[in-house]
């Protein structure tokens, strides 16, 4: 087992598995750790899958603009995408757009850049996997307090996608579309229930038996490290050079 | 055909062009921004610009207000990215100085396409259940007129977005006035959809882009071009695919100063002196 | 990316992937049309397909409902342009052999864009009054629910347009599967808007046409491609712009041929003689 | 005066002055006579009219695909366009999908091609120049046997555009969109208002007088059978050769 993991690269780790099989997984611009995974998985499959990353030069396929993605996303063309949210919440509903009482609309308390392309992508992505570093009762809360897109829908109405997991810095959620509930999964090395607990501002369900999360063995690990942090330097420099001082 | 040709302006008769209170649409960072006529708008104070991102707003954006320009913004997201929030549009949320249309990325699309195709309405998937729909009066959610059999099927349509202009940068454009834009097609739809457009541009080449086949295939064809102007480097310092990249340094000084009223002025200032006139 | 390029297969078999009553999008005579795939379907006498034109339909529609491939017709018009009518169409018509799905060219664009973005129906200005109303009860006129204070504001709109199969011929492919289609956009809509896309081309080229920044403005990206085939002359006796003609002696031959039911079997037999099994 | 006028050459002559003063001209694919027109008309202008003409190499401007040509009519940015039809009638409907019952559909009579943009077109492009060069009871009927695109609206109908004129091989008709009926406006050299009346199977008003299809001068003549004639040559070949022996 590899030692001195970066909390990055559990995430990565945690990440790759859900997206097995799949033939195209699609990445948003700023997403490395959702794109660092999707690389890794590509790499897993043998080069099988497709991963289709925004704002990269060698990775993004489209050529009809910046409308593509979400055509190619209602086309039924994309199995998985990732999502992130100034707050989330147990109905994994979340928040792009900004804190504070929606009467007092547009004047946040904290503003958030804005809602991009999840009020679409969230109803139309079978499966959409949410992704937060910061896992505090901040972030994850009982209720967002703008619904930039809804983690359920009622039945009339057409939603053929929808949330999948949640992966924070700390833990696993996976998500219950029937319930509108997450379950926690799995836990980071080191990290206890009771620490996701206090820092979880949202209700959800903790089994009997909570399995650390699963991380990569030595030779994923050195995939990792060396061919897709290769890759993924290409379009987050920034990032590969804060992970693996690339 | 040159006789038809769109005239070729300074940037700064190309901005006077752009008239208080227009409705102008921007294309995000990663495509072509037209910093130079940006420079030259806020050099004349022009007022109460409805800046419409497609679909999502950055530098420009977040300049524009700082100057006093806008009076709404509709955009799926405002950011300076990597460069984190954008300030000064979030100090004008604050006061009150501007309106906010928030959006979603394939809405902005929808509603251009919707101008593009002279209909006054799209029809887009997703959005029900968003706040979104609380805070955009204008979105209106329909039974969908063509379900099967009575069965309840409701979806979202949005009217047409039919900007008075669209306003970008380019590597470049023939005498005849026809812009090279490879692959940023969503510039191509800001045309279609905008009632001017003008485009500042790295060069004029010779000959005409439309009888080159490949390029033919990434150009706007000079119809829908108002005016054009040179304006070598006009999109830095957020860069221009295969040009120049991003200076990284200025748009950090950029996104540091802009974190106070002060501090932005006196990027301002700074910033228009170091933008020649170019009248 | 090579690992998940669509196949490289014969024309004969990206043929037989085209199965019987598949709904089947196919461009216009002077776009690319894929002919040696036409040839191989008449050769195998897949039944019952329903053709799209995208807007419009000629020679291969024509040859197909010869060959009693075809149950239905959905096109804004069947001709073969400068040489005349379309003989068999006409036939087929008088006959009743073929179910006939009048359009208008817009109407079939933006039932395709309907399809490319995931949505039920798309509206559109014009059509009413027109008889072709009448005989499509799948178009529909509502009420601009956008309409300002009560206005009553009629308008048409059209159902999506899913084809199982998009089929067309191009100029050159790459080995990822990436199709340079230039300024015909009509086969990226057609790809994007079907389930399935089969493309024959005049050659494979090395590299990658995405990473040229010029050659991806025109090029459909493998995503979209179902199956590949080339076909060195493909879309003779048609044409391909700009790698060769018209064969306008082999046009007018096939339509004075047409004219009768002997004539086009006979047509149809030296024809297949003249196609290589390519099995 | 030039004597030996081709009856195209009259046709063309008669629409290219319809033109003046437009900014954008379009013509259809397999419209020769239009396309000649409006190439005059470009080049009596100046070269500020711009033309598109629809399966030109060099005279086509579009680059999104088929669909550009209709967008480009529903923005606006299309001041003239050209019909035709298997049949026409008095209140400027056009036929072009076949003749007999409609109740037969789609077992015409006689099927013609389809109707085109023309349902489309006919209301969004202001000033629509019906062409016809067969000038018989069996093309200009009483009323059409199918609608492919209606001459008039009520008024609560979306229509910035419509028909303007019809020119044919004998005559020219103006158009009155308030009365939805033709007047005749000029014959062709030789002619006669009975003759018209005679081959014309729909009704129309014809004015106490009515003057002579203005013909080409010798410098117009001269500008359309030489470059004029060698740009239509580039784009309709058969149809130069016919009328110039290009």
């Amino acid at each position: 087992m590899p030692t001195s993991l970066a909390p990055a690269e559990i995430m990565i780790a945690a990440i790759a598995p859900m997206l097995a099989g799949l033939d195209h997984v699609a990445v948003g611009a700023q997403s490395p750790i959702p794109g660092s995974a999707a690389l890794l998985a590509q790499a897993k499959s043998g080069g099988r899958m497709r991963v289709s990353v925004l704002g990269s030069r060698d990775e993004n396929p489209f050529t009809d603009g910046g409308r593509e993605l979400f055509d190619c996303a209602g086309q039924g063309r994309i199995d998985a995408f990732f999502l992130s949210g100034g707050q989330i919440d147990g109905a994994a509903n979340i928040n792009l757009v900004g804190t504070g009482d929606i009467g007092a609309y547009p004047k946040s308390d904290q503003r958030f850049p804005g809602s991009f392309g999840s009020a679409y992508l969230y109803f139309v992505v079978p499966r959409v996997i949410l992704f937060r570093e910061e896992h505090t009762p901040r972030t994850l809360v009982e209720k967002v307090d703008f619904v930039s897109a809804p983690g359920t829908s009622a039945p009339e109405i057409y939603r053929p996608g929808g949330p999948h997991a949640l992966v924070t810095s700390r833990c696993v959620f996976a998500f219950d579309r029937g319930a509108a509930r997450f379950h926690l999964q799995s836990l980071h090395p080191g990290v206890t229930a009771a620490a996701v607990r206090a820092a979880t501002g949202f209700a959800y369900d903790t089994p009997a038996d909570v399995p650390t999360t699963p991380l990569p063995d030595a030779e994923t690990l050195t995939l990792l490290r060396t061919d897709i942090a290769r890759l993924v330097a290409a379009t987050y420099p920034g990032f590969a050079a804060r992970t693996w001082g690339l | 055909m040159l006789a038809s040709a769109p005239p070729l302006l300074t940037v700064a008769s190309l901005a006077q062009r752009i008239k208080a209170g227009a409705k102008v649409v921007l294309p995000p960072d990663y495509s072509g921004c037209a910093m130079a006529v940006v420079a030259e708008l806020m050099r004349a104070h022009v007022r109460d610009l409805h800046l419409v991102g497609a679909p999502v707003l950055g530098f420009q954006a977040d300049q524009l207000i700082g100057a006093g320009c806008v009076a709404r913004i509709e955009s799926a997201a405002v950011t300076l990215g990597e460069h984190g929030l954008a300030p000064r549009f979030t100090a004008a949320l604050k006061t009150g100085e501007i309106e906010m249309w928030d959006a979603t990325c394939p809405a902005i699309h929808a509603g251009l396409q919707a101008a593009e195709k002279g209909v006054p309405f799209m029809p887009l998937r997703g959005l029900i259940g968003s706040d979104l729909l609380r805070v955009r009066p204008d979105w209106k959610v329909i039974d969908n007129p063509l379900a099967e059999d009575g069965r309840r099927d409701p979806i979202v349509i949005l009217p047409a977005i039919r900007p008075d202009v669209a306003l970008f940068h380019a590597a470049k454009a023939d005498r005849h006035g026809n812009v090279w834009i490879g692959i940023r097609r969503e510039l191509m739809l800001m045309a279609h959809a905008s009632r001017s457009t003008f485009v500042t541009v790295e060069e004029i080449v010779d000959g005409n882009l439309l009888h080159d086949p490949a390029l033919a295939a990434g150009t706007i064809p000079a119809l829908y071009v108002t005016a054009l102007a040179v304006a070598s480097g006009g999109s830095a310092p957020i860069g221009l695919v295969d040009c120049y990249a991003p200076d990284q340094a200025a748009l950090a000084a950029y996104a540091s100063a802009a974190r106070s009223d002060d501090g932005f002025a006196r990027w301002l200032d700074h910033h228009l002196e170091k933008v020649p006139v170019s009248a």
